[in-house]
């Protein structure tokens, strides 16, 4: 088993993290992979996001291993972005080896809703006329609760 | 030693500041004290939650800092 | 909207498609992915899959169109291997490029669940005693039940 | 020109060969008597389909091929 934990305040590029940690889990099933990057929503030039250092990391570290309890794997990677970010820049990342592949794919699943709506950062998008904090949205306690 | 009080997100902005120190020992009320319009309607929210050092509290009203402690006011995340 | 489907009957690396891929989408919100390998199961020492050249193509297409159709997708790729492949060769790569996170990781669910058990593939594996023919199984089953 | 009958998974390995010339036309009885023991039985049960030119027979009973078409016997596709 391995977990891969890392906030990074510098772009990043996905395949070099993914690469290596498939290498890493030969005689594995399946890798399942997600990849969110800054959407290009009409008026949004950059998007900020803010971390507190001593918890921020230290949640993910027990995500990740909530999630490598839950399901059956062999690996998990995660890979997180601070700072401001352009329109295309990879925010997250989240890999998970398993066995099986349904187990591969909801650990991803699973991962990625508890990142987007139970982790510790606070976003603000950069509009024409300035910073603005995003909310959190009814979707992802919807999200969640399928978990709960 | 002070404590730092840490603004996270929005309540940063309200606070016109990432952090500040006030005197040691600090508890809910105190910290209240320090706050002032709509950061202190912001801390009181039920969705902010505190953290000392960074261990949330159950209750944020429990709150009993220390000298050196980090006392850390979270807004609600945002979401996806 | 774009759509790849690929047989291919030489190994390949799954890193190759997914980049173009991706960057064929910009302003995307992610891609999900999954990639499966041969798996290393006790003595095994190799897989194949058989096609029907004329249907398995054709079919892997109206599972993507039928994929796109359901989930809210900006693009599908979907590679899979024919012939003899050894453990740790990649067998299928599904990627799916959407607005948002739920689409594409429910996407990639949804056309795993269908290629393993709803397309012209049939599969033998060689023990030391020879080649055995994979039967269906009742997981498959009830994995693709949830799409109905 | 003969109709082609194409033998997928391990259909080829009870007929010996991947796949077979016969004369037209091509009924479902005739295809039975072309296909001996074994194959016969794999080609009667119910999760074996029939497909003519890469199209799928509803039902393969009704099998009706011409002059140079492809008969595929495909029997269960294999698990994940």
């Amino acid at each position: 088993m391995a977990r891969f934990v890392e906030l990074l305040t510098e772009p990043f590029n996905p395949g070099q993290f993914v690469g290596p940690f498939t290498n890493a889990h030969p005689g594995l099933g399946g890798v399942c992979t997600f990849v969110g990057e800054v959407r290009c929503d009409a008026g949004v030039e950059a998007l900020e996001l803010i971390h507190y250092e001593r918890m921020t990391l230290k949640g993910m570290q027990e995500l990740a291993d909530t999630a490598i309890a839950r399901f059956d794997l062999m690996g998990l990677l995660v890979v997180h972005r601070t700072g401001v970010m352009r329109v295309g820049e990879p925010i997250v990342l989240v890999s998970a080896a398993a066995k099986h592949r349904r187990e591969a794919i909801e650990a991803v699943d699973f991962a990625m809703d508890h990142l987007k709506s139970d982790s510790w950062f606070w976003k603000r998008e950069k509009r024409a006329d300035g910073w603005h904090w995003i909310e959190p949205r009814e979707r992802d306690h919807s999200d969640l609760a399928r978990w709960a | 030693m002070p404590i730092t009080v840490v603004f996270l997100g929005k309540l940063a902005d309200l606070a016109g500041t990432p952090e500040k120190e006030v005197e040691a020992p600090l508890d809910w009320e105190g910290l209240l004290d320090e706050l002032q319009g709509p950061l202190g309607d912001a801390a009181m929210a039920d969705r902010t939650r505190v953290a000392v050092n960074g261990e949330l509290l159950a209750d944020k009203t429990a709150l009993s800092a220390q000298d050196g402690d980090e006392v850390a006011l979270l807004p609600p995340v945002s979401g996806g």
